[in-house]
């Protein structure tokens, strides 16, 4: 039964043990708590960026670096849930883009057709969700030609569809980039407010509900979870068409980060989100991980081009410097698992 | 925008002694914009400025450039440069930019209408276009062309304005029969010999090639020569790297035409720093932008184009040198 | 009662060349221990499969309650009330004990957490586990909440036999419940196993331990060669004699009291 | 011990059962050949473009395929090795640039040096296989990230070494460009004969010796493979090294195919190999799959893109049909299975 | 011959706050068959996981031969002449039978094929697979070239058993390799044990089979609570007896000869 697991490359993380001592158990929460690395990694990278620059910590750039996170966050939570049954989604960028489009052309003209562009946006990115799912579930196809070849399809519909940039005007879609002042100082967005709440409610979702036992169960073994009694075919459908409804979530983000959007935005979006879900410590083999590590991943590679970029170095220097950065904090991460055992 | 809110006022606090500018590129290793850095590079450490680079993903992209161009505000540049991925959706950063006094320039790449910057030195990139065309038209000397087109990739405006303004100068309309087909190269080398093979095995009587750029010229002369159609075929490209002069020189690629990105950077810097000193901005002609120019590069020269020779072009290359 | 619950005709599994059953008859009545013997690689599992909906069979047909059934998947059989542990347990290795034996099942929390956000009851799981688990004898389990691949052999198949024996409605079929089990925990399953049939659930217990199966079964289903050799009464015979059929060293009887000789 | 089966979204491919009469068997072997799937793919797309194009067929078109296919298919052959031990590179194609880099520079000046420069371009490679393979089997981090950071590092790498363009001489470094003619009328250049014997010895290496064995244990229940007494380091560490040495082989093929290389060459091949690979009927969980199946995917992308070009489809339709057509081919491997059991 | 092969003196295994081994005795002498028996969990498996170098113990130290060995992998202890059947078979599912019973030891072709090319005999693998496993009893396995996922439990302990019996040098450790196993097969593994210890190769036998334990060990180590409670002659002891001592119902029996109460 141990393959997938060490297939994975890592040992099946041992579990707080209740039987323990109070005080034991608490710190065995904590040294098992499967964030545990990615946070260290944050956290790290923050302390020394503070050191080596000049106002890197500073409220301003702190609410900054969490704007930046918003897109990227919200599509990684996607990612994330399709990564848990042992799927990928390399179409993830091309459904949001795809998104911003319908809902931009469809609102342009007048305010008043914002929220029902919206709705539309999220109806649209929904059924793309439900395409891939439908495949991958009933023909059994692997999720990484699907999604590659659904990439390949909807960049071109989108470029197909309007050839050019698309502005929206102030409205309901652009609401989520205004906000109000947390303490006076830190400006806190209504979209900041609503990665975390997306955050907040996939993680309950995940972890303390049946469905989200099931995406884990369909992930760690799938034949076991069948042979339980689980509609496995069922649930992988429900994890594409949610990554659908969080990727037009991001459509909406997007709006808040800019007004504009065109067939060519967020090209690397598949590569990004994938890589913040593994600096967050969940595998790729599916089965084990977390949405909020997801997020910490994303948050982590923003600090990085923002200390670097603040640090003055060149671009080309700054990608060897995040090369190794991000080898590191997933070797910190593996180091923090080992202690835990 | 306002002028007088100064550099004084600028976010963040102000990095060090010396004047911080950034450059923003379209991506971070194109050579091209490689060598634009370098000599923004020079330019700023000549002016007794400090430069903060930064790039984005793909051209297209905006959002990278967007968080490039926040974190530069927040480290307290006084002067952006930015060379926009899409020339409409940077606008709006762009002004936000100027609210906080940051003197914005484009460079290389016009924002729509101008708008959300201070001035701009530009390629005129249909021009280039019609200058390859105009060349290649010559070349065939009345021959009815069969075109096989190389081009970027949908969507990215400065490859629709070669495109485009390469037919104008050949005189054919697009979609017309003269061409015998197209392929994207995302102006790479492989890709570039994989699309001209493939047209030719579709039409052997191409005797005309646009390209996109030299990677992708190079890439179509590979293919040519394999084909033993080196020399009946007129092969036009765009861009004046180093290799792609060379290429021109050693008869590879019949004629070039080359961009200054150097000379837009070092003007960039230049103006960046004055506005820094005394608030200073440079003035901006009626074309809403400064063009810097494009040069016909080719060592045979035809039908009255004003045309430099290769030994000129490699003075004045980049890439290889800087 | 001795009406047929589950029945099955002349049902064939091959896997390429290789065939798994061949032909083979079963059925099982109201109530009953009906213990399945044979060799290894007869079929006994790939039969049970075809029962429990998780291998849809090439040929043969499945009654349940006189009514021909099509399983497709184990989901379709569990509905239909039929609970099974599988020789190979199905079991998510990265999953805590609770979650594995909840799975498909869990518990939610009462009152409108549980209804409006649909919010598991870890707590209730768990102390449910652990109180199953205890009945079950195992006494050496430190942790509720160890992922099962870090269970001992004999504390992971006790999971699973918990699982099948918690929700079983009208069928629990059990390939092999006690072959990691020790002497005292084989007795906790044999015992509930007991108990299971008394509320008139019947049993099906796979099974190499042939004393324990004369403890437990009222008949012997014996297997041999993909098919049903023989149906047998413990009473009736030794288990050397069964062990003869079983093996083919000696004949299946024939024309005795319900036994389907093939 | 099913799951990392189950995982990968396929049963247990069964197998020829040589218990059974000689025919039966016969055909057995052929339709539980895993290579089934991909090569009627191909054959279709074959069959299919000879009917609606002139000249698909002709021989130059043909034989311009093969050519087309010497440098990914070199690459695929590294990147399968890796996968079948669960692992992937998104680095290869960033090796063997900086690999072409270094021969270049080295050889250029004199044909002399180009076959010493040719065997550093080897050392090099093979020593950036060895570095990710250091990481992933000792720190045993995910081969995802590893390679990831390796892709960012080795890009910077080589525009710093290099800025521009650069061209070899011809000799040593081209001469895979040379070639005969079959039937005085196909040609057939060395590189072509070369990646085919490329593919011969690899199939060998991993079905008849060994180290192939442990190859597919380590990648299908790698804690099994170590309680054998595999020494799964070394078997790791090897798989790493050999890709090094297989990139390098692709740079010298991509020599063959043009005497220009440039830092910016080859940005895809990481997401094309991967994709030939898994078109090839590879499972990216580790542990099944054949070299063979991966060359064919490569050339089944390469049949799409000559074949829609011929077609004269706009590059954004071909596209479409692209992203269609290599689901679709998937699609048929997944079923040529099903048929198999 | 009474000298001790394999010796292990008060290792200790956590996982985390979950106590695998605690202080645990062993030893091991020529030419023995040493059963140990335990309760489900009680720590026999994580106890000689530590002896066959899969797992790295907290504590205590191993003796081979009387010198002091640190196994840091299975692969060590299999070099040192140790050869495991571990309890969840560790084998390679999608690989065929004769694969998995060679793997690590696979027989090259004669001549320059084999010395040059290195190319395996694999016509030679699956005969001999064959013949082993039809020694072991299996009479039903249809296709030597069979994945290993396909077969029967019993037909799949039975590859991991052959194994282990093939490759042994110095001493032979089974996890319960009789758990899956039919009434023959059982009775062939048991047979093969005696040959084994016949040879002077001490066999250490997992099981939870009492009547097996007492039909072929010398010696019986009994298991509890992560120690070794006692070990005793089967001929001192009756069955009860045992698993009394097993069980805790009955106290260990101290200064008796050769017992080690802890
Ligand atoms: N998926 C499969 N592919 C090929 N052959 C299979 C498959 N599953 C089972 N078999 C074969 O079918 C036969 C019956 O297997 P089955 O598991 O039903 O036996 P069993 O009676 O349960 O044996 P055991 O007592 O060892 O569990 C065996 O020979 C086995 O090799
Ligand atoms: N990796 C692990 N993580 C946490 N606990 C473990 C791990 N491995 C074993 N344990 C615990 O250690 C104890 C001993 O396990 P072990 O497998 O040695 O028992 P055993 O004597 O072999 O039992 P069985 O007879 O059922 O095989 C059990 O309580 C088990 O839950
Ligand atoms: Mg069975
Ligand atoms: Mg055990």
């Amino acid at each position: 039964m141990t393959d997938s697991l060490q297939l994975a490359g890592e040992k099946a993380a041992a579990v707080p043990d209740t039987s323990g001592t109070r005080a034991a158990t608490v710190a065995d929460r904590f040294f098992r708590n499967p964030v545990l690395g990615p946070l260290s990694a944050l956290i790290l990278a923050v302390v020394g960026f503070s050191i080596f620059t000049q106002n890197f910590l500073s409220v301003d750039n702190t609410s900054l670096i969490l704007q930046q996170s918003v897109v990227v966050g919200t599509l990684a939570l996607g990612q994330t849930v399709i990564i848990l049954t042992g799927g990928i989604d390399l179409a993830n960028g091309a459904i949001m883009v795809l998104g911003t489009l319908v809902v931009a052309k469809l609102a342009s003209g007048h305010a008043g057709l914002q929220i029902p562009a919206l709705l539309i946006g999220f109806v649209v990115c929904a059924a793309l969700g439900l395409i891939s799912g439908l495949i991958v579930s009933r023909l059994g196809l692997p999720p990484f030609i699907v999604t590659l070849g659904l990439l390949t399809i909807l960049t071109s519909v989108s470029r197909l569809y309007t050839k050019e940039t698309v502005l929206v005007d102030n409205g309901p879609l652009t609401v989520l980039s205004k906000g109000g002042y947390l303490f006076g100082k830190f400006q806190i967005t209504f979209g900041v407010l609503l990665v975390l709440v997306s955050v907040a409610v996939l993680h309950f979702a995940l972890t303390r509900t049946a469905w989200g036992r099931h995406v884990y169960a369909v992930g760690n073994n799938d034949l076991a979870a069948k042979r339980t009694g689980i509609n496995v075919r069922r649930v992988l459908l429900s994890v594409y068409v949610l990554a659908g409804v969080l990727y037009a979530l991001a459509a909406w983000q997007a709006f808040g980060r800019s007004p504009a959007t065109s067939p060519n935005a967020y090209p690397t979006a598949n590569l990004d989100t994938i890589t913040a879900v593994v600096i967050g410590g969940t595998s790729l083999f599916g089965g084990r991980g977390t949405v909020l590590g997801s997020y910490l991943g994303a948050l982590i590679v923003l600090v990085l081009q923002s200390g670097l970029t603040q640090a003055g170095i060149d671009p080309l220097y700054q990608n060897i410097v995040t090369g190794v950065l991000v080898i590191a904090a997933v070797a910190l991460d593996s180091i923090t698992r080992k202690k835990a055992r | 925008t306002s002028t007088k809110s100064g550099s004084a006022t600028s976010s963040g606090g102000s990095g060090g002694t010396s004047v911080k500018i950034g450059l923003v590129t379209k991506t971070d290793s194109n050579p091209y914009f490689v060598s634009m850095r370098s000599a923004a590079q020079k330019e700023a450490s000549k002016m007794g400025a400090q430069l903060v680079a930064a790039a984005g993903t793909a051209d297209g992209d905006n959002a990278s450039q967007v968080t490039a161009i926040e974190n530069m505000m927040a480290s307290g540049v006084k002067a952006i440069l930015v060379t926009p991925n899409d020339s409409k959706a940077i606008v709006p950063t762009l002004l936000a930019a100027q609210q906080k006094g940051i003197f914005v320039a484009a460079l290389d790449t016009q924002t729509e209408g101008n708008k959300g910057v201070d001035a701009t030195w530009a390629t005129d990139n249909t021009k280039a276009g019609v200058e390859q065309g105009a060349y290649v038209k010559a070349a065939l000397a009345g021959k009815t062309p069969v075109l096989a087109m190389l081009d970027l990739q949908p969507g990215v405006s400065v490859g629709d304005q070669r495109h485009n303004g390469f037919l104008t100068g050949l005189g054919v309309p697009d979609g017309s029969k003269e061409i015998a087909g197209k392929q994207d190269t995302n102006g790479d080398q492989a890709k570039g010999q994989t699309a001209m093979e493939n047209l030719l095995q579709k039409n052997g009587n191409i005797n005309s090639v646009y390209t996109i750029n030299e990677p992708a010229a190079i890439g179509a002369y590979t293919a040519l020569k394999n084909a033993g159609k080196a020399n009946s075929v007129v092969l036009g490209s765009i861009d004046g790297g180093c290799t792609g002069v060379q290429a021109v020189k050693d008869g590879k690629i019949a004629a070039t035409v080359m961009r200054f990105p150097s000379k837009m950077a070092t003007a960039g810097v230049d103006a960046a720093v004055a506005f820094a000193k005394n608030g200073a901005k440079p003035s901006v002609p009626a074309s809403g932008y400064i063009d810097t120019g494009v040069q016909l590069i080719t060592d045979k020269p035809l039908g009255g184009l004003a045309a430099k020779d290769t030994t000129w072009g490699l003075q004045n290359c980049w890439g290889g040198a800087s | 009662m001795n009406e047929t619950v589950l029945e099955a005709r002349n049902i064939v599994k091959r896997y390429g060349h290789v065939t798994a059953v061949a032909g083979a008859d079963f059925d099982l009545r109201a109530g009953e221990v009906l213990a399945v013997i044979g060799d290894n690689g007869a079929g006994k599992s790939s039969l049970i499969k075809v029962l429990s909906g998780d291998v849809i069979p090439d040929a043969g047909e499945v009654l349940l309650e006189g009514q021909p059934v099509q399983f497709r998947s184990p989901h379709d059989a569990q509905k239909a009330g039929i609970e099974t542990v599988y020789q190979d347990l199905a079991m998510a290795p990265a999953l805590d004990i609770a979650t594995n034996l909840f799975l498909g099942r869990e518990v939610r929390r009462k009152g409108p957490l549980g209804s409006v956000l649909r919010m598991l009851d870890v707590k209730e799981m768990r102390s449910r586990s652990r109180k199953q688990m205890d009945e079950l004898g195992i006494t050496t389990l430190q942790s509720i909440t160890q992922p099962v691949d870090s269970l001992s052999g004999g504390q992971r198949q006790t999971v699973a036999v918990a699982r099948a024996a918690a929700f079983g409605r009208k069928v629990v079929i059990m390939d092999e419940p006690t072959a990691a089990l020790g002497v005292r925990e084989s007795k906790g399953v044999l015992d509930l196993i007991k108990r299971i049939s008394a509320t008139g659930i019947p049993v099906v217990l796979i099974s190499h331990d042939i004393p324990a199966v004369f403890e437990v079964a009222d008949r012997i289903h014996i297997h041999r060669l993909g098919r049903r050799a023989a149906v047998v009464r413990p009473q009736d015979h030794s288990m050397n004699e069964v062990v003869g059929i079983m093996t083919g060293a000696l004949p299946a009887p024939t024309a005795q009291n319900d036994t389907v000789s093939s």
